[in-house]
């Protein structure tokens, strides 16, 4: 539907409720890890070409965030990129808040039904390469809010997570742990991945 | 002739760099001028009243952490002191002053973290909120050191506090106040006669006193309109009548008087703890209270005086071990009433400032 | 101290016909009708020595057989605090007048009892869901309402 | 073929090359290659330099991991950029979209054809050098415009339409400061200018440079004039809907702008390559260092201004200034040619002063809130 | 205008941006450089120990959401001592009889407890029950009633027990008693049964019982009941010798006893110590008691105080309203929380119309010939003193006058020791070593008189003690214990959710027959209240947890359920840094719980742990302490 400018509020407010009513009935089965990758390793270590390692490792160290933070979480994520557990060392410092430009959306708080959808739109927005790190007992399975009415319950329900981070809220220290593992990730990616 | 302009419908939308979490402003703009705007709530809406009707007393304690994040030690604090009016359960001496003191501090840290954004939206790249940030970071260590959490800290109880200070917390607390002030200082010389800050702030947004107490706001944003009105001075709950402090209140309302009054109550905050932390006697830190207590049937309002203005919390309780109804009174809510008075006719870059200097917090707007 | 002020002395204050509404007095405030609650608070704010002009928090709670709404003012200059309470019986669409016309700090608090508990508030200007979506089924905080999770 | 040889000896005289047959050719390509490689070669470097710098400012480290003391970052940045997916939004005007990009950045790299390296060592000497330089610097005006316009964002359509106006009302005092070096150096071509320079002009100029360093200030959008992709209130400016390698010429443009104006204000105000003991091209890149770590030190202190206060500040506050200078100037070269370079110096500096003092009075930043 | 000095703000503020150069990084190079984080943090790596897990579930109720699922069952292979077991001073195996009791099985309760204690019906009545104050449902809501349930079981008692008591051979050895009180007969019948020797006991009163019997008035334990007891001591062949007074031990000695326990109780109230106590109309709590228990009629004015805050001052109020006092009020120095008295006792005088003056403390007696006037001063509560009890003060110059006719001194006992015993004594009590032997060897001594008034229990208990050490002095093995039930093999059944439910009101009389009459003013329960109440027993320590689910990717780490266990069974390392590739590995099973002991312990609610853990790194000092 066009929203333009003469369209009333209560339906614009009307259309983006069918929106989360759709989202909230199509999604009750939590979407599955890509951890193919884990296994493959055992089964036949795909060789990785010098090309693969130059991609990777600059995929690696500059791994941009998008803006894309909910609630509490914000917070040690901040103090992650804050002077005394600075992140910027790690090249992640660029936030850049438009979905076209990151490449990796880390779940900083809760997730509500009303924000899904835009979650979903942002994450199908961003360019190939991405990945996600559920960050928080929120992230991982709704935490202390999971039996609300109104709280999906564990961002796999709309995103592929690549890494989970349990604590409420996380240490920035395991958000850096978080990082590393998700960079070891990044280093096994071969290009015929795509 | 006016020229004719055809108005853009836009969404400083609930993934935004500023808006402090997930809020949504639905903008009509005509260019750069806004000519309306429909604020949006509920991205963060997690039904917390209704959760807390399926907990007990006690179990609730650590979703009151999860209200105004920035805030938890004042939320736990404005939580228990309910409750214990409604049991009438006493707290001892030496665990009244730990609450003063960990209620300060919080003061602090989320007044530090509201200029820092403050600053932020005005496109200072992260600077000042950095050099606040190794500030707030010396005060998470003495949080942490405390309750074991940096962020959310599930410390009070009914009674009490959870655990008693560890030894090396007050010299530790000492030496941050003696140095803390040289920081106040060194901000204000950054950003206080700064030209541009000046130019972008003064006279922005005004919110008129009685516009103020017409939409029920409080805390900082009522004070900067010149409203003498602070709880801990009005009501004083817990031993707050044993310190004296003074109330800074601004004269025009604007986003610079906004600000300064967030920098004046960080001296506020500071003279307070130092008269603590010099009167903290020895002495247990709990009377213990069952698991499942069930306090007498009744009806309380109990307030204090939060970072962003007058936190109440209304517990309704038929004698069960669950509360019947529970509603938080959340002065971030209630100080956005005038957000549409005070945005229409300013540029998308006031609004931006306007919206910054009211300085919310997502958690407690949406509970 | 803020202290509070009792039923007794407001009523005395009312003028004669509101005094009619009045259902019943309690120690910290009074029950009113539902249809007189305007001119009450209109009332109880330009009284000169009572002057309570400032609108704290309203809390919608259903206590299965009524709704009930309870709003809660203070006096700002003699630091004083007054409890205004109103049943409604109807519980299949309970309607009452707003008060946003006195006091603007109503409209989001109004709203958002009517989000979670379902009363609609007559002369409202934005009479929608506050938190949840549009075309959510139900009012979360009725004592009936089933966690469609 | 002999034409061609002639063109070539107006390259430049003194080139060994000058007067081989295909002497011209070889210019270019020298030149050519040169250029590009010294440009994209430096913004490697200052985009490490830039965010190091700022962190320290910040009293954190900047990157330093990937690579010894994280020199390799920007490296990592752009590979990684260049491989990511190129998007194109469905509605947008495909042909504007991807031309949009090259638009921005060919005149950023056109500029420095002019730019003397050495005594005589440039591209094109050509004796209209400023005069080039200004036209092809509004042209990436027209790549931005056409950026945002394309990307059908309501976003990038308002941050084009800041584009226009700032870049355009910064132009004038950009222009007028540099007529005053202009009227002292006598000749336009930039060589003859660095040359003339036996004091550099900043020290004969200093309004002249005050003006020119804040209006190149805001035609590379840095604060406190960063309104285009004010990422506190536009999201991400006009680049919002480009990704992958077009994104990626996007991010260059913005860090060549502001190495190719710093360099103008080298060779313009600080004497270009002159200098006592070390090589011609080393006091280049040194002088634009500094000018590079100055404009990083403004953008990690200074907030931003609002849209309506930059234009404000253009029109009212540099434009009138510019014009004084230009009067005082031109007074001393025709009435006292001979006049010592401090004096003019000096009182350049006095009439500064007395201008910021007297006008910052009267000087109302913006408008307050509209009537709606 | 905010232009007025242009320049001058912003280029105070450049300074300070480039003063910040100079300034040291405060950046941690993760991960060489790790934070030592606080000694009491919260981190993610949990730890749970089965051997400690004693299956109470608290931890489970008290999670705010549920991440922990645990599922208990039958018994456990080794018992873990019930915190209710060991808090009672004679280690009656409460947690076992009251399972029993959920079943209805009234007759092996009481043989449980007879195993322990030879006075079930005595302490089904009056046990001061120190194991209720420790019992882990006390923490969730209110305890399990214990006492109650022991006095159901006595109620519905078919004797069970008998049949596989066993009594000794004979030893041939002779053994004398003084004091027939709790603690002496409970020598006797140890004596008698385990060790054979015929045993003798002197009474200076006319009946056995001693304290229980002049003590305790008939509504908290009817008499008939404490001769039910007496009676099956009697049946193992003890001789009584009642109103005979002992001289002194060395003479039976001398008689031909082998050796000699003196139980004589603690039967002589102190004095108040206040100018004008010594008129007849001021009565010590026990001289008071005694003549009501025994039966005699006692004289008492309409308006009495009685001064105490203990067992014996409720004991003496509720007597003497019942002897028809009509205005009856207590003076105690300290504050309700601090009365030594049981707190359903306070209450049960409250609704029987006695006054509590608290914070009050008699100053003078002034003795007028219709009436006494007792001049009493306010208090105010200082400063714990060692005993962690406040220390009152009195507030000079608050003093009040109350018109009453008798002042009752229910401020503690002493016992009367006659001159005859010759040994050492230490703060009036009898000295006694730890094997309860006197400085005299052969004559040994337990109850009231060796460590001053206390409960009913703890007498039993120190009886239990020297009737050990007697019968290993005589020769014998000095094993007391007998087990009176077959090995029990009914099968416990584990709840695996516990459901909040407060404890079974107790039913007492009507008000007007408990003022005037001496008729027993509790009622029993019926069976099916003391199944419920028994079944809200957690079973602490009988339970074998079969899986112990806790979901690390829910739980916040708030600590509550640290915080609720006491049995030291949970705790929080200080790692932080666990993070994973899939959902599964963020779910703890009971393996990998209890696997992992290489957790770095955190103190978080452990306080023992406080001070051997590393310091926390402060950047306070503005250098990253090591």
């Amino acid at each position: 539907m066009e929203i333009r400018t003469d369209s009333t509020s209560l339906d614009i407010d009307r259309h983006e409720g069918n929106l989360i009513k759709e989202l909230r009935s199509s999604s009750t089965k939590p979407v599955t890890e890509p951890s193919g990758w884990l296994s493959e390793d055992l089964k036949r270590n795909i060789f990785l070409t010098t090309v693969d390692n130059v991609l990777n490792w600059g995929r690696k160290s500059s791994l941009w965030t998008e803006t894309a933070f909910t609630a509490c979480c914000t917070f040690e994520f901040i103090s992650l990129s804050s002077s005394r557990f600075d992140i910027a060392r790690f090249g992640m410092e660029v936030l850049r808040s438009s979905p076209r430009h990151a490449d990796l959306i880390i779940t900083a708080g809760t997730l509500t039904w009303k924000m899904a959808p835009q979650i979903k739109r942002v994450y199908e927005q961003m360019a190939e390469p991405k990945w996600v790190i559920a960050m928080g007992a929120c992230g991982i399975t709704g935490g202390i809010f999971a039996d609300s009415y109104s709280v999906v319950p564990g961002y796999n329900r709309i995103l592929p997570i690549d890494v989970y981070i349990p604590g409420c809220p996380p240490r920035p220290e395991a958000l850096l742990a978080g990082i590393e593992l998700l960079r070891k990730k990044v280093e096994k990616r071969s290009f015929l991945q795509g | 002739m006016a020229i004719k302009t055809e108005p853009i419908l836009l969404n400083l939308g609930p993934i935004h760099p500023s808006t402090h979490g997930v809020f949504r402003m639905r903008a009509l703009v005509d260019g750069e001028v806004i000519t309306d705007i429909e604020p949006v709530f509920g991205y963060l809406h997690r039904g917390i009243e209704k959760l807390a009707e399926q907990k007990s007393y006690r179990q609730f304690i650590p979703l009151t952490d999860r209200l105004d994040y920035v805030a938890s030690m004042n939320n736990n604090l404005a939580y228990v002191t309910a409750v214990e009016k409604l049991a009438g359960i006493e707290v001892p001496e030496r665990a009244e002053y730990i609450r003063v003191i960990m209620s300060e501090i919080q003061r602090i840290i989320s007044h530090l973290l509201g200029i820092g954004s403050f600053f932020n939206d005005m496109g200072t790249f992260f600077t000042p909120f950095f050099y606040m940030f190794i500030q707030k970071e010396k005060l998470t260590d003495l949080l942490e050191m405390v309750s074991g959490q940096r962020l959310l800290f599930n410390y009070m109880r009914f009674g009490g506090v959870s655990h008693d200070l560890p030894d090396e917390f007050l010299p530790a607390l000492n030496t941050f106040l003696k140095e803390m002030p040289a920081e106040i200082d060194k901000y204000e010389r950054l950003l206080k006669e700064n030209e541009i800050v000046l130019a972008r702030s003064k006279k922005v947004g005004i919110l008129s006193p009685d516009m103020a107490i017409n939409s029920s706001a409080s805390g900082p944003v009522l004070r900067a309109s010149g409203i003498e009105w602070d709880i801990r001075k009005a009501d004083p709950y817990s031993i707050y009548d044993r310190f004296d402090f003074d109330i800074p209140t601004g004269t025009v309302g604007d986003c610079y008087d906004r600000y300064r009054v967030r920098v004046e109550e960080l001296r506020q905050s500071i003279r307070i703890l130092e008269q603590a932390v010099a009167g903290i006697p020895k002495g247990k830190v709990l009377n213990p209270v069952p698991l499942r207590f069930r306090p007498p049937e009744g009806e309380v309002y109990s307030h204090i005086e939060s970072n962003k203005g007058e936190l109440g919390f209304h517990v309704i309780s038929d004698g069960s071990d669950k509360p019947y109804r529970l509603h938080i009174r959340a002065p971030s809510l209630l100080n956005l009433t005038a957000l549409r008075k005070m945005l229409t006719g300013w540029k998308i870059a006031d609004a931006i400032i306007i919206f910054g200097s009211i300085d919310i917090c997502v958690g407690e707007v949406d509970r | 101290m803020t202290v509070a002020i009792t039923g007794e002395e407001v009523v005395g204050a009312l003028d004669k016909e509101l005094k009619g509404a009045v259902k019943s007095v309690e120690s910290e405030g009074i029950l009113v009708q539902a249809e007189k609650i305007l001119d009450i608070a209109l009332c109880v704010k330009n009284n000169k020595n009572l002057k309570l002009d400032y609108l704290v928090s309203i809390t919608g709670t259903d206590y299965i057989d009524y709704l009930e709404v309870s709003y809660l003012f203070y006096s700002l200059d003699n630091n004083k605090r007054f409890t205004l309470k109103v049943r409604l019986e109807n519980k299949s669409n309970p309607a009452m007048p707003s008060l946003t016309g006195i006091w603007i700090g109503a409209e989001l608090q109004e709203r958002e009892i009517y989000d979670l508990l379902g009363i609609t508030f007559s002369g409202h200007p934005n009479m929608k869901r506050i938190f949840l979506w549009e075309g959510f089924h139900g009012h979360p905080l009725r004592k009936d309402f089933s966690n469609g999770n | 073929m002999p034409e061609l040889i002639t063109v070539g000896a107006a390259i430049s005289p003194n080139l060994p090359w000058s007067d081989w047959q295909f002497g011209f050719w070889i210019h270019l390509l020298i030149f050519g290659i040169g250029i590009i490689s010294l440009l994209l070669g430096s913004v490697i470097i200052f985009i490490w330099l830039e965010r190091r710098l700022v962190g320290r400012f910040q009293r954190r480290l900047g990157p330093n991991r990937a690579g010894p003391l994280g020199l390799l970052q920007s490296v990592a940045d752009v590979i990684k950029i260049l491989t990511k997916e190129d998007i194109v939004p469905s509605r947008a005007d495909k042909l504007i979209f991807w031309i949009a990009p090259i638009v921005a950045f060919t005149p950023v790299v056109l500029m420095l054809a002019v730019v003397p390296v050495a005594d005589g060592a440039l591209l094109a000497d050509l004796n209209i050098g400023i005069l080039f330089v200004i036209a092809i610097s509004s042209i990436t005006a027209l790549g931005v415009f056409m950026a945002g316009w394309a990307s059908y964002n309501k976003y990038s359509i308002l941050s084009a339409m800041r584009t226009v106006a700032q870049l355009v009302s910064y132009e004038m005092p950009l222009i007028l400061s540099m007529v005053g070096v202009v009227i002292i150096a006598g000749s336009l071509s930039l060589n003859d200018i660095v040359k003339t320079q036996t004091v550099p002009f900043i020290v004969l100029q200093p309004a002249g440079f005050f003006i020119f360093f804040i209006a190149s200030l805001a035609e590379i959008n840095r604060t406190p004039f960063d309104l285009l992709e004010a990422d506190s209130e536009l999201v991400a400016g006009y680049n919002i809907e480009y990704s992958g390698m077009k994104f990626a010429t996007f991010y260059l443009t913005e860090y060549c702008e502001a190495i190719v104006l710093s360099t103008l204000a080298a060779t313009i105000f600080l004497g270009g390559w002159q200098g006592p003991w070390l090589p011609p091209i080393v006091w280049l890149l040194l002088k634009i260092g500094i000018v590079f770590c100055f404009i990083v030190w403004i953008r990690s202190t200074l907030p931003r201004l609002r849209i309506d206060q930059v234009m404000g500040f253009a029109w009212k506050f540099l434009l009138p200034l510019a014009i004084l200078n230009i009067f005082v100037t031109s007074i001393f070269v025709a009435l006292w040619p001979e006049t010592p370079a401090w004096l003019m110096g000096l009182t350049n500096l006095a009439i500064l002063v007395a201008y910021i003092l007297f006008w910052s009075k009267l000087f109302k930043p913006g408008g307050k809130a509209v009537a709606v | 205008m905010p232009f007025s000095r242009f320049g001058e703000g912003i280029t105070r503020g450049m300074a300070i941006t480039l003063s910040h150069l100079a300034k040291k990084p405060v950046t941690l190079r993760y991960p060489e450089e790790r934070l030592n984080v606080s000694r009491r943090i919260r981190g993610t790596e949990l730890g749970w120990s089965p051997d400690n897990c004693s299956g109470c579930l608290l931890c489970q109720d008290s999670c705010p959401h549920e991440c922990i699922q645990i599922e208990v069952s039958g018994n456990r292979s080794e018992e873990l001592p019930a915190p209710c077991t060991s808090a009672c001073p004679a280690n009656v195996d409460a947690a076992r009889y009251v399972s029993l009791l959920e079943e209805g099985k009234a007759s092996e309760a009481v043989a449980v407890v007879r195993e322990r204690i030879p006075f079930p019906v005595v302490c089904a009545y009056v046990c001061a029950h120190p194991c209720e104050s420790k019992c882990t449902r006390g923490d969730l809501d209110e305890p399990v009633a214990i006492r109650m349930l022991k006095r159901y079981a006595v109620d519905n008692d078919k004797g069970l027990w008998k049949s596989n008591a066993k009594n000794a051979t004979p030893s041939g050895k002779k053994v004398a008693i003084i004091g027939a009180g709790p603690a002496g007969l409970t020598a006797a019948y140890y004596l008698a049964r385990k060790g054979g020797h015929s045993i003798t006991v002197f009474d200076d009163l006319s009946q056995p019982g001693g304290m229980v019997r002049v003590g305790i008035p008939d509504y908290r334990l009817p008499k008939h009941l404490l001769d039910r007891d007496i009676d099956e001591i009697k049946q193992l062949g003890v001789i009584f010798k009642m109103n005979t007074y002992i001289e002194s031990p060395e003479q039976l000695i001398k008689d031909g006893f082998d050796a000699v326990l003196i139980s004589i109780g603690a039967h002589s109230s102190s004095r108040l110590k206040v100018p004008g106590d010594d008129d007849p109309r001021v009565l010590g709590g026990v001289e008071f008691l005694r003549p009501v228990n025994l039966g005699q009629k006692v004289e008492i004015g309409d308006r009495v105080v009685v001064v105490g805050g203990g067992n014996t001052a409720m004991d003496a109020a509720r007597t003497a309203v019942r002897l028809g006092a009509k205005d009856v009020s207590i003076v105690y120095r300290r504050s309700r929380a601090e009365m030594p008295a049981a707190h359903e006792e306070i209450e049960d005088a409250e609704t029987e119309g006695v006054k509590m003056r608290l914070l009050a403390n008699p100053s003078k007696i002034i003795s007028e010939n219709k009436s006494l006037k007792v001049e009493c001063l306010k208090m105010r509560l200082g400063p714990p003193d060692d005993s962690g009890r406040r220390r009152p003060e009195p507030i000079e110059g608050s003093e009040f006058i109350l018109e009453v006719d008798n002042v009752i001194a229910a401020i503690g006992q002493k016992p009367v020791i006659p001159e005859g015993f010759n040994f050492e004594q230490e703060w009036g009590n009898i000295k006694v070593g730890d094997d309860m032997q006197t400085s005299v060897s052969g004559v040994f001594s337990a109850g009231d008189c060796a460590t001053g008034a206390a409960t009913i229990i703890e007498g039993i208990a120190g009886a239990r003690r020297a009737a050990q050490s007697i019968d290993k002095y005589l020769g014998g093995t000095g094993d007391i214990s007998e087990s009176l039930v077959s090995d029990y093999n009914g099968q416990i059944t584990g709840k695996n959710t516990i459901f909040y439910s407060p404890r079974q009101p107790l039913p007492m009389v009507d008000i007007k027959t408990r003022t005037t009459t001496f008729h027993g003013a509790e009622l029993g329960w019926d069976e099916s209240t003391a199944k419920e109440e028994a079944s809200r027993c957690l079973k602490c320590g009988q339970l074998e947890v079969t899986r112990y689910r806790l979901d690390g990717g829910k739980c916040i780490y708030c600590g509550l359920c640290l915080e609720a266990c006491n049995f030291n069974a949970l705790f929080m390392g200080r790692g932080y840094e666990r993070t994973t590739y899939l959902l599964q590995e963020t779910i703890l099973e009971k393996e990998e719980l209890t696997v992992n002991k290489k957790i770095q312990p955190s103190a978080y609610h452990h306080p023992e742990m406080e001070n051997n853990l590393p310091a926390q790194t402060l950047l306070v000092e503005g250098k990253l302490k090591a």
